[in-house]
């Protein structure tokens, strides 16, 4: 699937919740909780993106032209959305990451987490994530 | 004594509903919302005051020159200062720089502070000891949140110059025992000076620097229901002449050559530059409107809050509360056990109830308790115990969403 | 262009009444009186929006902080700056002492100012010579105000780090052409920084600190219709490296430990302490109102102001006029031969007219002229002819009362 | 006559300018311009009191028991001001000018003179005088 079809996906289901923001977050918090811990060895302090608050790692490789991307982070809300992050972007082209616009995010209600000045380092992650791709392509 | 009801009605802000929800604010500690007396004091300031200060020779001059001497008297006497020992700042950590920046101490001196610090009051000594083969010293604190000291004749030692430490520790709410440290410290050497943080202390007490006998004392206005970038900074009278500046300009001066530069004496050497007239009048409107409600009714009615606060968290098994000491101002941080601060605020917010999380610009103090941050509530005049309660109920069902 | 009237009645102070003559208040140069926008965006925010910023995860924090944020775009466009280059200070003076004391020049350096220059600008180098060995050097001026910049070449030595200088005299008025100082400096040794006192500046023409290549630009809010206690340091990008802190504390760091400390990058890390967020806010909110005005129309309008009352004056035989120069902003010092300044200025108060009388602060330049002081009368938007009329008019009784 | 007296003529001769201010500067200014230069010699650094903007010299000596100032300004009002406080002040004894009130100065209108603010010097001068009788009377 494209990036822009995932994103649809998401936002249909999140639909259902419509304003039960409880429903919406507790959503969230399972998707934090089912994404996959990142690998013991890729937890290192490179990998890391510092918010004021709540830490990301970020890993990311490259595939048969794809990028593929495990993350964590401490923080369970923060996680949710590094797990959305991942479903949208991980396992797509580098080209198509980089110019993806997300706009999902604001769709789904959540886009306080986008704020540049939101203390869980989202948005550095998603900076990281295209930057990240633009590298891992050049350097192939 | 406290009608709430009232008070309330005099903060417009507490109208607002944040996510479909009431705003309950308890993030205090980080600054408090405002009275609509200072939010007029400040309209009138600029819609029938405003001028420069000091050196005018006009009306409006003269009037705004007043006032902002009047402002000091005020500030002076809430703090049983005289008005010469004031020296109005843009908030407590530019009164501490200014000390540590303006301070004569020889090089290697040793410096005091103690483990429950805010930034503010660690950074500019440790920046001092890095530029002058100095020394920083720590008082360790036992896990209630107290002092330990017992501790604090062994850290002395004849190089000590200085020991800079919180009234109130933002983080815990723990009050200090100010008066003691400074006589024992006083005790054992007349020439060490101590500088007390008063940021969250001022706020929510009465404070009495002649009877406490600090050598500076630092507060923020913005924390005691005055504007943003008001600030003060106490300095006994006697040691106004062993301060360097170390900002200068406009209105420090008597005359000034290319050769030769001759500055006035007291507070206003240290002012350099146009004030924050309007701030420093907010300031003094605050101070009133404080002692209109009277600090100890303030006390007291803060101290039921956190009474009230304290009780109903300990109900909650999950949770797990810092410093249960004896004598707090209404501040208390917990955490969820297994959640991360973050992920517990981020869902109080949705419920429209305002804590901060986090370190709270005291990672040592973090580090010692070995965690990332915590979740804070802080309470002010115009908080309520039906607040506390709905906060409670937030509380659980945030802990029941996170798991 | 300027409709007066509709801009005259945004200025709620401008209704005043001084000993029972409407207020004419000419001491724009001291501070300018607030529009009711920026009064309303100062209500707005403690009424609406107050929150400590940076780190507060909950709504009312974070939106507070993008208005914050927010405002720093806004006042960075206003100069042609980028947003990264932009430090929030408490005023000109304020900026010019961070970077007197954040600098990494070598002992020994020499620091170039002009003979024009406002104590805020002159000071902090002398004290900055006192303390390294340093050497101030000062660029002479002519009897007309002009800078004697052939000079230039010959002050500029291999020792020579810095220039500092104002855009705009706050005395005379008159317009430094910074530009091509600038230029030729770097020409000589393109090291060699120069920093461009503003004060003046902004508040009455276009400012681009990109065109004009300066290293660190400052100016004041109070002066350009925003609050007191706002005030912006321009600092180019690539200089924040080399930039020590003066001041430290809350919201400047990344890591703290009693044994290190990380510091963030960018303007965060001069921006110590709780910031006066109100009146940043207030501050946009100012280069708003200039910005729908038009700074060109504001510019145009003053300068028929200032070409008014230059002619006007011009037919008073008593009246002595300091610097006919034909580049100036809307400033006019003179003295009434034989009277003292403190005389004129003070029976014009009587007359409802507000002008500065003295050295305002540039003692330097009084020395030069082999005066006293003088009296004042600076314009800003809201001034108008009619106001330039009544000043000539209260001038002449003035001047008969005294003879 | 008194110092109480004097304050008392001074009020009523200023009496008949009701609210014309110019009719009372002008006096003022006429005031200062009569008063007799300081003699030369007394125009010390010493006898200086700096106000911001203007100046004021302030000689004081003991004869039989009273003191007697002169001084001058810089300023015509300033001095027109100066006059006035040592028509009020000289040849008074020091224990009464120690005490003096002068309230004459609020009732005559031009209070503004004594803002602790004010640039003139005058609320220093007052200090001055003061000072000046009690340390004459304590030498004697
Ligand atoms: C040219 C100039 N520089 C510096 C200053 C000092 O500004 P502030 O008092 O706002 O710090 C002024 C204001 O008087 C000024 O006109
Ligand atoms: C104990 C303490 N010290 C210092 C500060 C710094 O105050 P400000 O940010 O107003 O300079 C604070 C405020 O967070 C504080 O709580």
């Amino acid at each position: 699937m494209s990036i822009k079809e995932i994103e649809d996906e998401i936002v249909s289901e999140f639909e259902i919740f419509g304003e039960d923001w409880e429903g919406k977050y507790e959503h969230l918090i399972d998707l934090g909780k089912s994404l996959p811990m990142i690998d013991e060895k890729n937890r290192t302090e490179e990998n890391i993106i510092k918010g004021c608050q709540s830490r990301v790692w970020l890993n990311s490789v490259l595939k048969d032209g794809k990028v593929i991307y495990t993350a964590d982070s401490d923080a369970i809300i923060t996680k949710g959305m590094v797990a959305l992050m991942i479903r949208v972007l991980s396992k797509q082209a580098p080209t198509e990451i980089a110019k993806a616009e997300l706009g999902f995010i604001n769709k789904i209600g959540l886009k306080e987490h986008l704020s540049p000045t939101r203390a869980n380092g989202l948005v550095s992650m998603i900076n990281r994530m295209k930057l990240d791709a633009i590298k891992l392509s050049q350097k192939n | 004594m406290i009608d709430s009801k009232h008070i309330r009605e005099q903060f417009p802000i507490l109208k607002k509903w944040i996510n479909n929800k009431p705003l309950v604010y308890f993030d205090n500690g980080a600054t408090t919302q405002k009275p609509q007396v200072v939010i007029d004091s400040i309209v009138k300031y600029y819609s029938e005051q405003n001028a420069n200060i000091h050196r005018g020779v006009h009306t409006l001059s003269r009037e705004a020159t007043e006032l902002f001497e009047r402002s000091r008297q005020t500030v002076a006497s809430f703090i049983s200062a005289k008005s010469s020992e004031i020296i109005f700042t843009a908030g407590t950590t530019d009164g501490i720089n200014l000390i540590a920046n303006g301070s004569n101490f020889p090089k290697g001196s040793e410096i005091i502070v103690s483990q429950m610090e805010h930034h503010s009051n660690i950074l500019p000594w440790q920046l001092w000891c890095e530029r002058n083969e100095g020394k920083l010293k720590v008082i360790p604190i036992n896990k209630d949140g107290s002092l330990q000291i017992e501790k604090l004749e062994s850290l002395i030692t004849t190089k000590t110059v200085l020991i800079a430490m919180a009234h109130v520790s933002n983080t815990l709410g723990v009050i200090n025992p100010v008066k003691e440290i400074i006589q024992r410290a006083k005790a054992i050497n007349s020439k060490i000076l101590v500088l007390i943080d008063g940021a969250q202390s001022v706020p929510h007490m009465s404070v009495d620097v002649k009877d406490m006998n600090c050598d500076f004392f630092v507060f923020s206005g913005h924390k005691m229901y005055a504007p943003t970038g008001s600030g003060v900074l106490f300095v006994k009278e006697n040691l106004f002449n062993t301060l360097k500046q170390s900002k200068t300009g406009g209105g420090t001066i008597k005359s000034v050559s290319f050769e030769k530069t001759e500055y006035v004496d007291g507070p206003l050497r240290f002012e350099a530059g146009t004030p924050n007239i309007e701030a420093v009048v907010g300031l003094a409107q605050a101070c009133e409107f404080m002692n209109s409600l009277g600090v100890k009714n303030i006390s007291a009615h803060e101290h039921l809050l956190l009474e009230h606060a304290q009780k109903e968290l300990s109900t909650i098994s999950e949770v797990e509360v810092y410093a249960n000491h004896s004598n707090k101002a209404a501040v208390i941080s917990f955490n969820v056990k297994g959640q991360h601060p973050f992920d517990v605020g981020t869902l109080l917010d949705k419920y429209g109830i305002a804590v901060r999380t986090g370190h709270h610009c005291t990672q040592p103090l973090m580090s010692y308790y070995g965690i990332q941050g915590t979740v804070r509530a802080s309470f002010a005049i115009y908080n309520t115990k039906e607040e506390i309660d709905i906060f409670i109920e937030a509380l659980k069902k945030t802990i029941k969403l996170l798991n």
